[in-house]
């Protein structure tokens, strides 16, 4: 097994130099897509198969989805305003400074941690053991499996502040939409999204996979409790699921309605309730009433990957777009829906 | 080295076989209909050989049932996606004048 | 209530300018009431101190600033003296104030300035220890910055930085210093006591403390105007005559002077400096500083200007005597603080007076000046006569006990320094008397603005010259009465000497 | 020679890989000019950064739930930030910035 | 009751997210003023008691997080309470015309309380990254509120910075992680060694948090991100957010490892500090517009923090507890006065419309009191008399002397001196009579807020006893 090990380390490294490398957008973000698969196979190999679905279903999933809608909004903007060259030539003297900068602070990087991991590889083993700690609280905490118990009860306080974080990007990214987003503006985004009708085959596909990845979804937020899975992984595939349904031009949440500002924060809202109710009874913040640990955090995880889907989905939805430039707009009418405009490289 | 033992090593060697010339063929064909034409084909068809052969080792009936539904969603998965690189192909290059778009 | 009194003292001129300065513009009337009401009731408290004094009793308030440091205000003798000196003149050049800014704008700006200026000198007369008075001496230079750049002209801005850079870099040097003493010999080194606290700690090693003392005087000397750090004064003219005669008679000047005095006798004690030397290099530089002053004020041909650097030799009087070692030089030095104050204000009220009524800013236009304005000519000539040092003036008793002061502490050269610029200030000012009173006039005045009605001036702007004149002639004839300025110093000097 | 050998268990391998990773993306992400090779650049250190947590804390007694639940809450963030970023980028590009 | 101090905060930013506009601003004032109350009652509390610490979730320290309330973290606590009501106050006012932002100006403001909060309550190395990295994101969204090309590039910048320092700093605790098995602060510190794994962890860490701290060479992002942000933001930045890394990199080297630093490692810090405080006051010195001199001002005054560094390890008890103290003054005396300035400098430009220092001309009578406001946080700034910027000085210089490193000397009189000089560049000008545009009217809470802020610099400077008695029970350097 030792050889695939030292192989799939190279291939790591060798396609994080690939996207370095490639001067094109486009392809540097397929290697990186490729890049987030070999490091989900690695996580396999280092025993964390949450890692792994999370890493999959989040890293290269979602990212890759907005990375590549993030190109095709670039490509679109560069064709309205008529193509001119990529970009106008660095001044050489900048860009030799920061190459400079960039080799010293690599190699002073680089000694630390060689210096550091040889070091550790002499020292004893560390004081504190919590993998024995968490093996014998496991049994108070309601769910068998030890990342779940870690995520949502021993750590809680971290996870609420991480749900808190995603959050806050929603919140920017809705703050960022185009300013002109009273009713004037707004069909024009529902328009846009009807322009280009997509191939009657896509829109099938799309019919059969929704229901099957929700049931997956599903599957994998039960499965938390006991198996590898979780919240944030099956609020990936809501994601996924929701993205597919915009592509196959199924609306939802494309508009910023209370509905979705209330589907946003129901995660944080439950999970605050739940931590705070204790609390009154003289426990400590973040304690689960004691017989009741399982059900309370499988009712926190059920909330939370509602809002964690309706957050990754909305920061691909709400990310600004160019709005319709004004030559196209009047030639809608014209020619009917099937007009050519592309909507980004979405494929 | 059991009778069922050739037999998996067998097919999951043919598989794997069918992936290589799955990825020549992407190497050498000229433009894009055809390499993903090559993609397509040759993958899934190897993909289906080693979940043949990987369906012995499977313990229980859910993970073989599991199995085949994971080759089944890939199959479709794959072809949608060629047609639909094929059909931006179309749109964009020139000489398609004619052909209409479905 | 002792412990009230100082902190009182204080608040009446911080509280008033902060009233003043949201009095509108326009409100003249309520404006001045708040003013003068705020000057009397600061003479009565400090004339209530000063009894006080008188029998022995303790003034002080103290809490903790910062941990093993405290704010304390005390008044003790020597602080009676300039508190005494600055809330008396006040009173006058808030008078002559509301009278010489009669149309010019943001007056509330200005006022509330000019009671935050003396609240800060009243904090720095009162302060018992070196941080406190630190802590005042810094808020005066902002309190006065405003005041120089009040006119809001190029000149004056130009003049406010200059004055800045002099001032701001004294700070910094004076904070040095107090650290430096503070950290070396500990904080309870900084409280001001009657004959010094540094003279029981033999332990320090002598030369790092004087040192320390070098520090200590450039940053309080920057204030006082010696030799190469009075750039900031003559330029510091620009401002209006009220501020020039404030900054320059009571508040800037003197209170280089005084840090001077607190830094020799209170912090250091007057025979340890001497046991350390630093008593002699210190009369020397204030005895350049007189010859230098007197030197420049010769070739002044504007008036304010002369008298400006008249003020820089003068100041160094008030430094000599604390050099010279011996009862009847701290005498006279700390009764000469006095009197140069009030003859300087007297001399400053008559130029500014000059300039408001007939716009005559320099000497040579000044030619029958005394027909035309009599009662200022007359305080002009007697201010004159003090700084000269003729008999029946206050500055007369002054450079008498500097006199003798210095033949009793053997320093036969500083006698010669006090004759010699004695004689330069008769042969820069009796020019100016002999113009006033004895050349006739020369055409028109420059710029005619007050018409000689019943008073020769506005009444306002009068009677303020002639009333500190008139003092100027009672401290010099009255100088035994036990009330007067000289029995408080010799009170003053006598408890320095103690054992 | 021993201290080598004993380095090839797997955990302590992907240590190794995750700091290269970490000062291959440090360079990239200083000298790339365009922000997305940056955004991209700054991906890869994280998880760098996160197979370095797992690789060190796992090399000795085997997988420990606590890290791993760090991470994941690691890559969670990782991704708001990507998003964030990239709401940014894009804004900044439709009001005429340079990608 | 401490949890209370990090649920009050993560409610109403809640509500604010959900409730439409006129509701957001109402509830905004009584829930600032609700944590104060909490903040003063645990102040109170600590004062009697000693410091505390707050299991959450009933788990122990290694495996569950622990929250640890001593005295520098209270007094911490209560200046974001007190600066976030004045801003908040003042942000009211001053985002009427700004219809927009307003929406989603109030969201932000409460997660960047609730990360605050958070991080100054925490004692666990992980729970402190998703602090900064909350702190960031809302930092971040409301410098690119305005969302024009300048405060977008500003943010991006701004954005890439701070996660390049968390992923420097997440470094840094994965290092840790492997080398002591456990997250808690507090049991680091009990079994802590000088050897390798340890001082690179802690160099990678440093280096983070400086990057987030803008420290000299790594500030290039403040300055755009603080200078270019609405006023109110840029108060909050500049008094608090900086803080939050600062008070990590303390907690850092102060407690988590004392004996694992070098000194010669101090010394450089100590020059970086240096390096701020010229460097700083010289842009500033040169910048033609106001609200990016007030921000490289924050660069220089930033530096004087570097200064607990060199001077508290390798050197006496008494010195270290002196540079403590001073520091703990300074970040205080900084927090009121540069917010001060920042709300102050808002209402010069909302009056005169240009940002331009010499379009400020003539402003002294006729926005006397923003002017004032400006003038009194000045004086704290460059740490005369009567300021608490003063003691904070003061306390400064005694240690450098008590603890023989006289060269910090020049830096801290010399960068008093420094502040000075760009400073008085505001006050000339707006000494000049004739006005150079029509000045719109302001209102008066505007200027209010601003004094407030301004009087408590100063009020520091008298009651400095206050924060340093209730850091005396349990002193930062020690507990």
């Amino acid at each position: 097994m030792m050889w695939f090990d030292l192989a799939l380390g190279l291939g790591l490294i060798i396609a994080a130099i690939g996207v370095f490398r490639s001067e094109d957008l486009f392809r540097a973000v397929v290697l990186f897509v490729t890049f987030g698969i070999l490091l989900a196979l690695t996580w396999l190999r280092l025993q964390a198969p949450d890692l792994a679905l999370a890493e999959a279903a989040i890293g290269a999933g979602i990212t890759g989805v907005l990375l590549l809608d993030t190109l095709g909004v670039f490509r679109q903007h560069e064709q309205d305003i008529n193509p001119r060259s990529s970009s106008q030539l660095p001044d050489i003297s900048r860009q030799w400074a920061a190459n400079v900068l960039a080799l010293i602070a690599c190699i002073s990087a680089a000694g630390l941690l060689a210096w550091s991991l040889f070091n550790t590889l002499k020292m004893p083993a560390p004081h504190h053991n919590l993998v024995t700690v968490v093996e014998a609280n496991i049994a108070y905490s309601g769910v068998s499996h030890g990342i779940t118990a870690v995520l949502l009860n021993f750590r809680s306080y971290d996870t609420l502040l991480e749900v808190a974080v995603l959050l806050v990007a929603i919140v920017i990214g809705i703050g960022l939409r185009e300013r002109v987003t009273t009713s004037a503006n707004a069909t024009s985004d529902e328009g846009q999204s009807k322009l280009s009708e997509p191939p009657a085959l896509l829109t099938s596909l799309v019919r059969l996979l929704l229901p099957l990845l929700l049931i997956t979804a599903i599957f994998v937020l039960w499965a938390g409790s006991t198996r590898p899975g979780g919240a944030f992984q099956a609020g990936a595939l809501i994601a996924a699921a929701g993205v597919l349904a915009r592509l196959g031009q199924i609306d939802i949440a494309a508009r910023v309605t209370t509905i979705l500002r209330l589907g946003l924060t129901l995660g944080v809202f439950i999970f605050l309730i739940v931590a705070v109710s204790p609390m009154l009874t003289g426990k400590p913040f973040l304690t689960y009433p004691a017989g009741w640990e399982g059900t309370l955090i499988l009712l926190i995880e059920f909330m939370l990957t509602i809002s964690i889907g309706l957050i990754l989905l909305s920061l691909f939805i709400q990310a600004p777009r160019p709005r319709i430039p004004a030559p196209v707009r009047n030639a809608i009418p014209a020619t009917g829906p099937n007009a050519e405009t592309n909507k980004g490289g979405d494929q | 080295m059991t009778l069922l033992n050739i037999f998996q090593t067998l097919f999951i060697t043919i598989g794997c076989l069918f992936f290589l010339i799955g990825t020549i063929g992407l190497l050498r064909f000229p433009d894009v209909l055809t390499r993903i034409h090559a993609l397509t084909k040759a993958d899934n068809l190897g993909l289906g050989f080693i979940v043949i052969g990987l369906i012995p080792s499977m313990s229980t009936a859910a993970d073989i049932a599991k199995l085949i539904v994971c080759w089944v969603l890939i199959l479709a998965a794959s072809s949608v996606s060629a047609f639909l690189v094929a059909n931006q192909h179309i749109k964009k290059s020139k000489e398609f004048k004619d052909h209409d778009v479905v | 209530m002792n412990a009230w009194l100082p902190v009182a003292v204080l608040g009446t001129s911080l509280i008033a300018s902060l009233i003043i300065f949201l009095v509108p513009d326009a409100k003249q009337r309520l404006r001045s009431t708040l003013n003068i009401t705020a000057a009397l009731v600061k003479i009565g408290l400090v004339a209530w101190m000063v009894f006080g004094i008188y029998q022995q009793e303790l003034f002080e308030t103290r809490f903790t600033l910062v941990p093993g440091i405290d704010f304390v205000l005390r008044a003790d003798s020597l602080s009676m003296l300039f508190a005494g000196l600055s809330s008396v003149l006040w009173l006058f050049t808030t008078i002559y104030a509301i009278g010489y800014l009669e149309g010019s704008p943001h007056r509330s700006r200005f006022f509330g300035f000019f009671s935050l200026c003396v609240a800060s000198t009243m904090g720095i007369s009162l302060a018992g220890n070196l941080f406190t008075f630190l802590i005042f001496f810094e808020m005066l230079t902002l309190s006065t910055y405003p005041l120089v750049v009040h006119r809001g002209t190029q000149a004056s801005l130009t003049a406010g930085r200059t004055y800045l850079r002099y001032t701001l870099g004294g700070g910094a040097m004076l904070l040095l210093g107090v650290v430096l003493l503070y950290s070396y010999a500990g904080p309870q080194v900084g409280e001001f006591a009657e004959t010094g606290t540094l003279r029981a700690a033999t332990s320090l090693d002598p030369r790092t403390l004087a040192a320390i003392f070098v520090v200590l005087i450039i940053g309080v000397g920057v204030k006082a105007a010696f030799v190469p750090f009075h750039g900031w004064l003559p330029v510091a003219m620009v401002a209006p005559a009220p501020v020039s005669a404030l900054l320059h008679a009571v508040a800037v000047v003197k209170a280089g002077a005084f840090g001077i005095i607190r830094i020799v006798y209170n912090v250091y004690g007057i025979e340890f400096s001497a046991q350390i030397g630093v008593l002699l290099p210190l009369g020397i530089l204030a005895a350049i500083t007189i010859i230098w002053g007197s030197m420049q004020a010769l070739r002044q041909m504007e008036l304010k200007k002369r008298l400006a650097y008249s003020t820089v030799s003068q100041v160094s009087y008030i430094a000599l005597g604390v050099a010279l070692f011996g009862p009847i030089g701290s005498i006279g030095g700390l009764v000469h603080l006095l009197h140069q104050g009030i003859m300087k204000v007297t001399l400053f009220f008559a130029a500014g007076n000059y300039a408001e009524t007939l716009g005559i800013h320099r000497i040579d236009e000044l030619d029958g000046v005394g027909k035309r304005m009599p009662g200022t000519s007359l305080a002009f000539t007697i201010g004159a006569l003090g700084m000269i040092g003729l008999p029946p003036t206050a500055g007369f008793i002054s450079k008498w006990y500097l006199g003798i002061g210095a033949l009793e502490a053997g320093m036969a050269w500083a006698l010669g320094v006090l004759v010699l610029s004695s004689a330069l200030n008769a042969a820069y000012f009796l020019p100016i008397l002999y113009r006033l009173w004895f050349k006739p006039v020369r055409g028109a005045w420059p710029d005619e603005q007050i018409p000689a009605a019943r008073f020769e001036t506005d009444p306002w702007l009068l009677f303020p010259t002639l009333a500190t004149m008139a003092f100027t002639i009672a401290a010099g004839l009255l100088a035994s009465h036990p009330w007067s300025p000289l029995t408080w110093a010799t009170l003053i000097s006598v408890r320095e000497y103690l054992p | 020679m021993t201290l080598w050998l004993e380095a090839f268990n797997t955990d302590f391998w992907y240590a190794i890989v995750g700091a290269v990773l970490l000062v291959l993306a440090l360079g990239a992400f200083i000298t790339s000019r365009q922000l997305i090779k940056k955004l991209l650049a700054f991906n890869i250190m994280g998880s760098g950064v996160f197979l370095i947590m797992v690789g060190l804390a796992q090399y000795q007694h085997g997988p420990d739930s606590v890290p791993q639940a760090l991470v994941l809450t690691g890559i969670v963030v990782a991704v708001a930030a990507t998003a964030l970023a990239l709401v940014l980028i894009r804004k900044f590009v439709l009001k005429g910035g340079q990608p | 009751m401490i949890p209370l101090l990090l649920i009050i905060p993560l409610v109403f930013a809640l509500l604010s997210v959900l409730l439409p506009r006129l509701p957001i601003k109402a509830i905004a004032i009584p829930g600032l003023v609700l944590q104060l109350i909490a903040s003063i009652q645990l102040s109170v509390h600590t004062y009697k008691h000693g410091a505390s610490d707050y299991a959450l979730g009933s788990w122990e320290a290694p495996l569950g997080i622990a929250l640890h309330a001593n005295g520098f973290t209270v007094t911490l606590l209560t200046l974001t309470a007190f600066i976030a009501i004045v801003c908040a106050v003042y942000a009211l006012i001053y985002l009427k015309r700004y219809e927009h932002e307003q929406r989603y100006f109030w969201p932000l403001f409460w997660f960047l309380l609730a990360s605050l909060n958070g991080i100054w309550l925490s004692g666990d190395l992980f729970n402190l990254y998703v602090g900064l990295e909350l702190l960031t994101f809302s930092a971040v969204g409301m410098v690119a509120l305005t969302a024009n090309k300048a405060s977008l590039q500003a943010a991006i910048r701004y954005l890439f910075a701070a996660l390049l320092g968390s992923l420097g700093y997440l470094a840094g605790v994965a290092l840790l992680y492997g080398q002591y098995g456990t997250l808690s602060i507090q049991e680091i510190a009990l079994i802590s060694t000088s050897d390798a794994p340890t001082q690179v962890a802690l160099a990678l860490m440093t280096v983070g948090l400086l990057m987030k701290t803008a420290i000299f060479p790594l500030h290039y992002w403040l300055p755009p991100a603080h200078g270019g942000a609405l006023a109110p933001v840029s108060a909050l930045l500049s008094a608090l957010v900086v803080k939050a890394s600062f008070y990590i990199l303390a907690v850092l080297w102060l407690q988590l490892a004392p004996d694992a630093i070098s000194p010669a490692a101090a010394q450089v810090l100590g020059a970086l500090g240096a390096g701020a405080i010229l460097w700083g006051s010289w842009c500033a010195f040169r910048q033609p517009d106001i609200k990016m001199l007030v921000a490289y001002s924050t660069v220089a005054q930033l530096g004087y923090l570097m200064f607990v560094f060199p001077l508290s390890i390798g050197t006496s008890a008494a010195a270290a507890e002196l540079a403590w103290q001073g520091t703990v003054l300074h970040l205080l005396a900084h927090a009121f006065a540069k917010a001060a300035m920042f709300l102050s400098v808002g209402t010069l430009v909302l009056a005169i419309g240009h940002q331009g220092i010499k379009d400020l001309a003539g402003v002294s009578h006729r926005v006397p009191l923003a002017l004032f406001s400006f003038g009194l946080s000045a004086v704290s700034l460059m740490g005369l008399p009567p300021s608490g910027g003063f003691n904070a000085k003061w306390l400064l210089l005694q240690s450098a002397l008590s603890s023989g490193q006289w060269w910090w000397f020049i830096f801290i009189l010399g960068g008093g001196l420094l502040t000075a000089a760009y400073v008085f560049r505001v006050f000339s000008v707006s000494f000049i009579e004739e006005a150079r545009h029509k000045f719109a009217p302001t209102h008066w809470l505007l200027d209010v807020s601003a004094l407030t802020l301004a009087a408590a610099a100063i009020l520091l400077g008298f009651v400095s006893q206050w924060p340093l008695t209730l850091m005396e029970l349990v002193p930062g350097v020690q507990s």
